[in-house]
């Protein structure tokens, strides 16, 4: 299964570092859509198959959507490109991270990794609904109320109410 | 199964919703006004005060039992399976967040007043943000602490951008959005990397849920402290916090988003959200992040001495005061991080911190109610010149302003210099030299902006620029007896401190 | 009344006055001269008590009160009359009355007459003060406060010449008063005390116990206030101020403190110390002698040969002493004893006809609606016989006519001088010859022959108040020198008894020879000046004829230009200099440089605030890296 | 004669004054309320709504009074006999810092008792002179000035280094108000520089004096147990060179000097009286008081340091003071020379020159505010203080020339006058040190001081007047403070046991001799 | 060699990186905000692999997959409110270019 686990870190890292680099905000949104897929993909590889599917439903389908939404809606005008300075200091930055993170992961500075033991339970839609309304009962309730507060605060940011108010606009 | 349903039946003990009284009464008011302004919307002009009104006897109510210590004393609570843990310190500080949202609501009052804004909202958000702080500082789980952070950052990229008609608004919202979702996402990345360091079976101590503090805590204490995984994740966390303080080089959106913001939510900002970031910080060094020590603390003094520098020296030449509240604030941000590594490494003195906080939330909620009846149409813009003259235009406006600022700047008797000579002085005890060399030199410099505004304010000198500057509003009953009261807490904290059972 | 409650009747009345006069006189003029003159007179009294009292040589020890005890530093302000102080004390108070008197009419219808009196009085407590003083400290706080006094009746016309006169008058006395304060100091710490009984107890006796330095630093107190060279040059310039003042401080009794001072530490200068003091006195008697002859102005004309008498004091007391020890009669008090009887001889008889003289110019003065240029005056002996009289004895007195005070006291001085160091012999009875020559051109020019001015026209004799005093003191500047043995044994054993034996004898060849020098120099100089001035000259005629002359003397050595140029070309510009650095280096330089550069870390640190989120999240990043430093290690190692 | 009927006469009104201490409750409340009092006035006259102006003067009267009066009766009912020089009339209360060592405490000691009484004459007097004069804001003129009178009593009242401190700063911000809104040409720039230059100074001192109680290990900030806890280690020497430098730059001690000439010149007359005369006295006040005590050791190895900045005050400043061409610039920089003579009486370490700094204190704090207050009446009638434009005032007002000459004559060390006794003993005292040549520059000083003051003099009173002068002689309601002050002075002169007798056993409390080999000190002459 | 726990942090670190990276690139707000979005989806992978890596036989790491719930709904909230503040400032300055909103400065 190695070489599936290649593939998908591909079509992972691949799309991603297109979003970052493509000038065009619709094409950047396309790669989104596909690196995220590649992201689902991998869970898979975890058998992690619940959040896989939710990976897939609300990134791809609602977020980079709603993205893709308000970029036609803004009919996006390419933005003009990064200056050569900030361009060469970025990838500067991104080749000390990305050395960071191998050292890290492949020299063994991470420390110690755990091996991936078959004994393991499966994970299991029905206990993470128990654990979800259980333990985690507090936060849910919270993020259920962010939930709501981004709701109304959408509301109050696009919604004009000069005319009921019936003031002029400052 | 019956396991997993005797499992369920303890977990059911813990959940003690009574204990979240104030948080749920705070959240179901939110609610009920929104429900009111859409259902009956005659009653919509009175739901401000309403809102206020229910906040006052919100704070009211947990003050008294505060008072009353009947909530102190109790030690730790661990509730709702260890999510959250209640403790004299916890309820200490939501009567502080409580005290906060009744403040700003009460600013965005005035604030309000004269713009044509939805109204219910504000409160609304602002009444659940206060909610979410109060639960924050109780959080004892990442997964807790994480959610209710970003609600209230999330809170507060609204509020920022409240004032929609006003482009400085926005902007102001868009940078703290970019800025302050970059940080969550450092922050969450620390997380993520504890959380592996912690569940990692090879090592010692291994737990099966590290984002309990608790437990992330056994976990490094039992000799993981050296682990890189551990340490860059603790780090980001802390970084994450630094960004909430706003501590160098974290510091940058400051000016910006305080210039930005409605005054109240500046006054929220600065206040409560540093507060909150403050009050994690210590609870982290001293919980889980404890072993850590030979790491953090010289990661945090560099950051220290770069926030009060950075701080100061960005606020002599400012005459936006907005701006100026700001920076002053990164250096109050650098001299509290001061306090917090002293007292992590003395072990005693908290309550410095605590009375510290307390005096800058007075003295700046003094400042920022001034500045609400001072401030022109377009909010962002208040120059220094806007205060010329204002002793003898309005005196108790001028009154204020300087007990604040001065109170700020620590000038003595005012309860300021007992604050920072606390600070000071634990930080002297705790050896701290070099960083109190700096946050002396800061000290001087510091006086110099503040001098100057206080000076403006009790000076007749000509305003450059041919527009007419605007007229101070005329406090209403409300504002002259918060500007009384603050005023009169800060010269008295100054003079007698018996309140705050100190030491 | 015993003796202690006389002392402070003396020393308090005057203070007394001057209160008074402080608190109600400023308005109320003719009070003010009032209550001066009767506290003058209360003294005057009480101080002839006290000199008959101590006739017979006996000394008091005034009650001491301790004034300030600071851990080892004990300051008590007490009495101490002896012979000296008493004759002193007689003097004072003697001259100071009649000057009081004489000031009534002279100061009449002036402006600032109450201030006048007020410090008149201030000025005798001050003196009476270092009169009676028991030790150095006292010495040294009544001396400040005779300065004062002195600078603030010198600058009694508030001219822009009076205020140069009396801040010059106060500087050089305080200048010397430096030295003074040192010495005192020193002798403190060495001695443990400065009380002058115990004093001679611990140095008298064992030469050695004290050292020249010390005599010297007290003895610039005197340079300062006896105005010896070089501290002289406020003396002449002191006669801006209203003439008794010059009569009074500038003639009679103040310029004589130091000579008092000098007196009453006689056993405190080894010989060196003493040379230098002699010849100090003879160096400043021949050059005042000299530049008198440039003068025109009367009263600076007195001032000079005040000078130069001071310089005989001075010079008598040195050569005195330097006799009594070669000739160490018998150890302490009584080995100082000829040079302090010599002194203080020639400083009574002086006293006496210095103010006379004084007085008579100032009687003139006010005759001539004060025109003080002596050749435009003339003829005055007919218009004012009186004054003229009186000031003709004072001349003949002065210039050492036998039968008159000056004569004994003068003579004195020689024989001591002849006894130690034949050179200054010499030059100070070339003074005295040069003494007699330009009094007589005074006399003569002033007085004789007819008016040269319409004020000199219409001069007329003063009032009584005035005319008075001069007659008074007229009688003593003839009398002062008599012995109680009577006139005809022409070399007293002392003036008055007080003085013991303190004054040189002459015996046979001595005798003889030193009526004939006095009597040659006094007929040489009177008659010199008669011919060569004639009476009633128009013109200076030695400015005419032998202008060298005239001008070396005219140039007063030059010592007034040195010093003005001290101060205006080093004092004044260093002083801006310093000024000028100070702004610069600590003001400018390290302060506002400070605040500068601090100001511009202020515009760097700004400066990171662009305002373009795109560039605050590289701040992120250095985050970041912070971070992973930290993590990894090598920040933390830095620590 | 009379003169000891008049001594013995005092000493018997002093007693029968000091048998009121039996019942010392009084005597606190006095003190209590002496420090408190202006402050109540002060918040009165800022919270009451509109008053007439009669009442308004009336009222602060009082409060300029009240101290003034408490403290002389304090000093006349102070018992000469507190033995080691305790403190007296002493009260503690508690402020909810009790576990930092901070308590609220008052009392007086030989040393504070003089300061304390001439703070309360100064601040009547200067209080008198506000009152009288016709500043525009007059009410918050008066009660800025009262705010500062309690800040002044209480320095100099308080037995807890920290509310000394306190009580410092709460007398210098005022300062600042003042000169921010009263002051002369140029005064936001002065009133900032000095606001910062000055902060700097207090923080400097506020650090020394933290590490003083934590490394003393005292249990409170009380000056008494500090004294008790003696350090001796090298700490001290850090510690003391905190201590001079901080308070070195509140007294304008030499290189940091350069606030104060022009911040006076600046200030309101009232303002720079108590400034120059009473605030600037707090640095030597604490080292007299807490530095000596506490720091032997850090002083052995400072004492040359400050010898030759003090030196520095004395001649640098004497020159800088001759060049000098305004009036008041030069009253400022004569006050800083001054302040070099006070340190070399601490300096000297010995009861002779401590004491004789703290006489020096006194007298200084006396004769400069008269002198300012002059100062002031002269640019009211003449509307310059430049020496080129002033000039025959003399004729038109000779009261004030008078008083002039009088205060001038005190400050370069008359006879008569308190200042003469301040000077002498320290310079006797400085003989008696380690450096016994410093006597000679020290002495060149008082012929520096007579050559500034009476050009000063001349300039300003003889001579021709070069323009008009309006407003003639000094009015009685101007000349009651300078009444008031020179009389102070005079009678310092005059009596300087009044302050001495009991100045000796405090100051000896105040010298441990351990470790020092500085000065032969208190070492009888020829011993 | 064979995939282990490395592999999978390896990607997750990296999508972190590249986050950051077009955040530090790009001037286009919409395209900053994706790049925010990818830092958050790499925390997902990373708690996910750890969850799965570090399980042992005894239970299932809950802890973590439930925290990945959360953060989708924070992501979500947050991608809400972002995009309307963009858009209502869009409507006041036609840009989308983070260099065009800097008024506030200094």
């Amino acid at each position: 299964m190695d070489w599936l686990f290649y593939i998908f870190a591909t079509i992972t890292l691949v799309p991603a570092l297109l979003v970052a680099v493509s000038r065009n905000p619709v094409s950047a949104a396309m790669n989104m859509i596909v690196s995220l897929v590649g992201i689902a993909a991998l869970m898979v590889l975890l058998e992690t198959y619940f959040l896989a599917a939710l990976q897939v439903l609300v990134y791809a389908g609602a977020i980079v959507v709603l993205f893709l939404f308000i970029i036609m809606l803004l009919d996006a005008e390419k933005a003009p490109a990064p200056t050569k300075m900030r361009a060469i200091a970025s990838f500067v930055a991104l080749g000390l991270m990305g050395t960071g993170v191998y050292a890290f992961c492949f020299s063994g500075l991470g420390g110690p990794f755990a091996e991936i033991s078959v004994a393991a339970p499966m994970e299991d839609a029905k206990v993470f609904g128990i654990e979800l309304f259980t333990r985690y009962m507090l936060p849910f309730q919270v993020a259920g109320f962010m939930l709501l507060i981004a709701m109304v605060g959408v509301i109050v940011l696009s919604k004009d109410i000069t005319k009921e108010m019936g003031g002029t606009a400052r | 199964m019956n396991e997993l349903s005797t499992s369920l039946q303890d977990l059911a003990a813990t959940q003690d919703w009574g204990a979240l009284l104030p948080e749920l009464f705070l959240s179901i008011g939110a609610l009920l006004l929104l429900l009111f302004e859409v259902a009956v919307p005659r009653v919509k002009v009175y739901l401000p005060q309403v809102a206020i009104g229910l906040q006052v006897l919100l704070l009211l109510f947990v003050g008294s039992g505060f008072w009353l210590n009947t909530t102190v004393n109790l030690g730790d609570r661990e509730l709702f399976a260890g999510m959250i843990v209640q403790n004299g310190t916890t309820d200490l500080l939501r009567f502080f967040f409580l005290l906060c949202g009744v403040m700003v609501s009460h600013l965005g009052l005035v604030f309000l007043r004269r713009r044509v804004l939805a109204k219910v909202e504000f409160f609304h958000l602002v009444m659940i943000v206060t909610a979410g702080f109060m639960l924050l500082v109780q959080s004892n789980h990442f997964a807790m602490l994480f959610v209710t952070l970003e609600m209230v950052t999330i809170g507060f990229y609204i509020l920022v951008a409240y004032s929609r008609k006003s482009r400085f608004s926005l902007e102001a919202g868009l940078k703290y959005l970019i800025t302050g979702a970059l940080s969550s996402g450092m922050m969450l990345f620390g997380i993520v990397l504890l959380f592996g360091a912690g569940s990692n079976p090879e090592l010692s101590g291994a737990s099966g849920d590290p984002l309990h503090y608790g437990e992330l805590g056994n976990f490094i204490a039992s000799g993981n402290s050296d682990s890189l995984m551990v340490l860059v994740g603790a780090l980001l966390v802390l970084g994450g916090l630094a960004f909430k303080i706003g501590v160098v080089p974290f510091q940058v959106w400051i000016p910006d988003v305080y210039q930005g913001a409605p005054t109240p939510i500046t006054a929220f900002l600065a206040i409560a959200s540093k507060a909150a970031g403050v009050f994690l910080l210590l609870t982290l060094l001293q919980g889980p992040f404890a072993p850590l020590a030979s790491v953090t603390i010289p990661f945090l003094t560099v950051l220290a001495g770069a926030t009060m520098l950075v701080g100061n020296l960005a606020a002599l030449g400012q005459r936006n005061v907005k701006r100026l509240m700001g920076l002053s604030g990164v250096s109050h941000a650098g001299i509290l991080l001061m306090g917090v590594i002293a007292v992590t490494q003395l072990g005693a003195m908290v309550s410095v911190l605590y009375f510290y906080l307390f005096v800058y939330a007075l003295g700046s909620f003094g400042v920022f109610e001034v500045m609400a009846h001072v401030g022109a149409d377009e909010d962002a813009d208040q120059d220094a010149d806007y205060y010329n003259n204002l002793l003898a235009k309005q005196p108790l406006l001028g009154a204020g302003l300087i007990i604040g600022v001065g109170s700020l700047a620590g000038i003595p008797p005012l309860a300021g210099f007992v604050a920072k000579l606390l600070i000071f002085y634990a930080a002297y005890q705790a050896g701290l030299y070099v960083l109190l060399g700096l946050a002396l030199f800061g000290v001087v410099v510091s006086i110099y902006y503040y001098f100057g505004w206080i000076r403006s304010s009790v000076m007749k000198s000509p305003s450059f620029g041919d527009e007419p500057l605007p007229e101070p509003l005329a406090p209403a009953w409300g504002a002259r007896f918060i500007i009384y009261s603050v005023s009169i807490l800060s010269v008295i904290l100054g003079l007698y401190q018996g309140f705050f059972t100190l030491g | 009344m015993s003796v202690p409650e006389l002392l402070i009747t003396i020393l308090l009345s005057p203070l007394a006055a001057a209160g008074l006069i402080w608190l109600f006189g400023r308005k109320n003029h003719n009070l003010a001269a009032g209550l001066s003159v009767l506290a003058a007179g209360v003294s005057m009294v009480c101080g002839l008590i006290l000199l008959y009292s101590v006739w017979d040589g006996t000394v008091v020890e005034g009650m001491r009160v301790e004034w300030l005890s600071l851990g080892a530093l004990q300051i008590s302000l007490g009495f101490l009359l002896n012979p000296v102080s008493a004759l002193m004390l007689g003097v004072v108070t003697f001259v100071g009355f009649w000057i009081h008197v004489f000031s009534l009419g002279y100061m009449q219808g002036d402006a600032g007459k109450g201030r006048f009196f007020g410090g008149l009085s201030i000025f005798m407590f001050s003196m009476l003060g270092i009169v009676l003083a028991d030790n150095l400290f006292m010495i040294f706080i009544f001396w400040e406060l005779v300065g004062f006094s002195s600078y603030m009746l010198i600058g009694h016309y508030l001219t822009e010449e009076a205020a140069a006169a009396s801040k010059k008058a106060f500087i050089v006395n305080r200048v010397g008063d430096f030295g003074l304060l040192l010495g005192i100091i020193y002798t403190y710490w060495n001695f443990g005390t400065t009380d002058f009984g115990a004093l001679e107890q611990a140095i008298g006796g064992h030469p050695g116990a004290v050292s020249t330095v010390v005599g010297l630093l007290l003895f610039c107190g005197v340079l300062g206030k006896s105005a010896q060279m070089p501290l002289h040059v406020w003396l002449p310039d002191a006669m801006a101020g209203p003439t008794p003042i010059s009569a009074l401080i500038h003639a009679a009794t103040m310029v004589a403190a130091g000579v008092f001072l000098l007196a009453r530490l006689a056993f405190v200068f080894t010989p060196e110390a003493l040379e230098v003091i002699a010849w100090v006195g003879t160096i400043t008697a021949v050059c005042a002698a000299i530049w008198a002859f440039a003068q025109r102005d009367i009263k600076k004309i007195l001032a000079y040969s005040t000078l130069s008498q001071l310089g005989y004091m001075v010079a008598a007391f040195g050569f005195g002493t330097l006799y009594a020890l070669d000739h160490g009669s018998s150890a302490g008090h009584t080995a100082a004893a000829f040079g302090v009887g010599a002194a203080m001889f020639h400083l009574t008889t002086h006293a006496f006809f210095k103010a006379l003289m004084f007085l008579g110019s100032g009687s003139v003065i006010h005759a001539c609606h004060h025109e003080q240029d002596i050749f435009k005056m003339g003829g005055l002996l007919k218009k004012m016989p009186i004054t003229g009289i009186t000031f003709g004895i004072g001349v003949l007195a002065i210039a050492g006519v036998p039968l008159l005070s000056g004569f004994y006291s003068k003579d004195a001085i020689l024989y001591l001088a002849r006894e130690t160091n034949t050179i200054a012999f010499y030059l100070l009875t070339f003074t005295a010859l040069l003494t007699a020559t330009y009094m007589g051109r005074l006399f003569f020019i002033a007085f004789w022959g007819k008016a040269k001015s319409e004020h000199a026209e219409h001069a007329h004799e003063s009032p009584m108040t005035m005319w008075l005093p001069l007659v008074v003191l007229a009688v003593l500047s003839i009398i002062g020198g008599y012995t109680v043995g009577g006139p005809f044994t022409i070399y007293p054993s002392s003036i008055l008894g007080v003085l013991g034996d303190s004054v040189p004898e002459l015996h046979g060849s001595d005798h003889t020879l030193f009526i004939i020098i006095s009597l040659v120099a006094a007929t040489i100089g009177l008659l010199g000046a008669y011919l060569f001035y004639g009476a009633g000259a128009t013109e200076d005629r030695l400015e005419q004829r032998m202008r060298p002359l005239w001008a070396l003397s005219k140039s007063r050595f030059y010592f007034d230009e040195i010093y003005g140029w001290y101060v205006a070309r080093i004092q004044d510009r260093v002083a801006d200099f310093i000024d000028f650095m100070d702004a610069f280096l600590i003001g400018g330089v390290a302060v506002r440089g400070s605040a500068g550069i601090t100001g511009l870390f202020g515009l760097l640190a700004r400066s990171f605030h662009t305002g373009n989120a795109g560039s605050y999240v590289w701040w992120f990043f250095i985050g970041l890296l912070t971070i992973w430093g930290f993590a990894s290690g090598f920040l933390t190692n830095l620590f | 004669m009379s003169s000891l009927a008049i001594l013995s006469f005092l000493d018997g009104l002093a007693n029968v004054l000091r048998s009121v201490d039996d019942i010392p409750l009084i005597n606190q409340g006095i003190l209590m309320l002496s420090v408190l009092l202006p402050l109540c006035v002060a918040v009165s006259l800022a919270t009451s709504g509109t008053l007439s102006d009669r009442v308004v003067r009336g009222w602060a009267c009082f409060g300029f009074l009240f101290p003034a009066l408490g403290a002389l009766w304090l000093w006349a009912t102070y018992q000469a006999t507190v033995s080691d020089g305790g403190y007296t009339f002493e009260l503690i209360s508690e402020t909810g810092l009790e576990a930092f060592g901070i308590y609220f405490a008052l009392g007086l000691n030989g040393i504070s008792m003089p300061l304390f009484l001439m703070a309360g004459i100064v601040g009547l007097a200067a209080g008198f002179y506000a009152i009288q004069s016709n500043v525009e804001r007059k009410r918050l003129y008066l009660i800025l000035l009262l705010i500062m009178q309690t800040g002044l009593m209480g320095l100099f009242a308080s037995v807890d280094v920290l509310f000394y401190y306190l009580f410092h700063e709460f007398a210098l911000i005022p300062t600042f108000v003042m000169i921010a809104i009263w002051g002369g040409q140029g005064r936001k720039r002065v009133a900032l520089e000095m606001t910062i230059y000055l902060t700097f100074g207090a923080m400097l001192t506020l650090v020394g004096l933290i590490a003083l109680y934590v490394t003393s290990g005292a249990s409170s900030f009380n000056m008494i147990s500090l004294r008790d806890a003696l350090i001796e280690t090298e700490a001290s020497k850090t510690i003391f060179g905190f201590l001079l430098i901080g308070f070195g730059v509140l007294v304008s001690l030499f290189p940091f000097h350069s606030w104060a000439p022009s911040g006076y010149a600046k200030a309101p007359a009232s303002a720079a009286m108590l400034h120059a005369g009473v605030l600037k006295k707090f640095g030597l006040y604490g080292l007299i008081q807490i530095a000596l005590p506490v720091l032997p050791t850090g002083f052995e190895t400072w004492a040359p340091v400050l010898l030759w900045l003090a030196l520095g005050n004395v001649i640098v400043i004497g020159f800088v003071t001759m060049g000098q061409r305004d009036l008041k610039m030069m009253l400022g920089n004569a006050s800083v020379m001054h302040m070099g003579y006070a340190f070399l009486g601490i300096y000297a370490y010995s009861t002779m020159g401590v004491g004789g700094a703290v006489l020096m204190m006194v007298a200084h704090g006396l004769s400069i505010a008269v002198l300012f207050l002059l100062a002031d009446a002269i640019s009211i009638r003449t509307g310059t203080t430049e020496f080129s434009e002033l000039g025959g005032l003399g004729k038109t007002a000779p009261v004030l020339m008078g008083f002039f000459v009088a205060a001038t004559m005190a400050s370069i060390g008359l006879p008569g006058f308190g200042n003469f006794w301040g000077e002498l003993s320290i310079f006797v005292a400085l003989y008696q040190g380690e450096a016994p040549w410093a006597v000679i520059p020290v002495l060149a000083g008082i012929v520096i001081s007579a050559v500034y003051g009476l050009r000063a003099v001349a300039k300003v009173f003889f001579g021709e007047s070069k323009l008009e002068y309006t407003g003639g002689d000094l009015t009685a309601k101007e000349k009651l403070p300078a009444v008031i002050l020179l009389f102070a002075l005079l009678a310092l002169g005059f009596w300087p046991r009044g302050i001495s007798d009991n100045l000796n056993a405090a100051v000896e409390a105040g010298l441990p001799q351990s470790g020092i080999t500085h000065a032969a000190n208190n070492a009888h002459p020829t011993e | 060699m064979n995939i282990g726990l490395s592999h999978f942090l390896f990607v997750s670190g990296m999508l972190f990186a590249i986050g950051f990276f077009g955040v530090l690139l790009r001037r286009n707000v919409l395209v900053i905000f994706m790049c925010l979005e990818l830092m958050l989806t790499a925390s997902i992978l990373g708690l996910v692999s750890f969850s799965r890596y570090n399980a042992t036989e005894g239970e299932f790491l809950w802890s973590g997959n439930v925290f990945v719930l959360f953060i989708i709904a924070i992501a979500a909230s947050e991608v809400a409110v972002g995009l309307a503040i963009m858009v209502a400032l869009w409507r006041r300055r036609q840009s989308v270019d983070v260099a065009n909103h800097a008024e506030l400065k200094n």
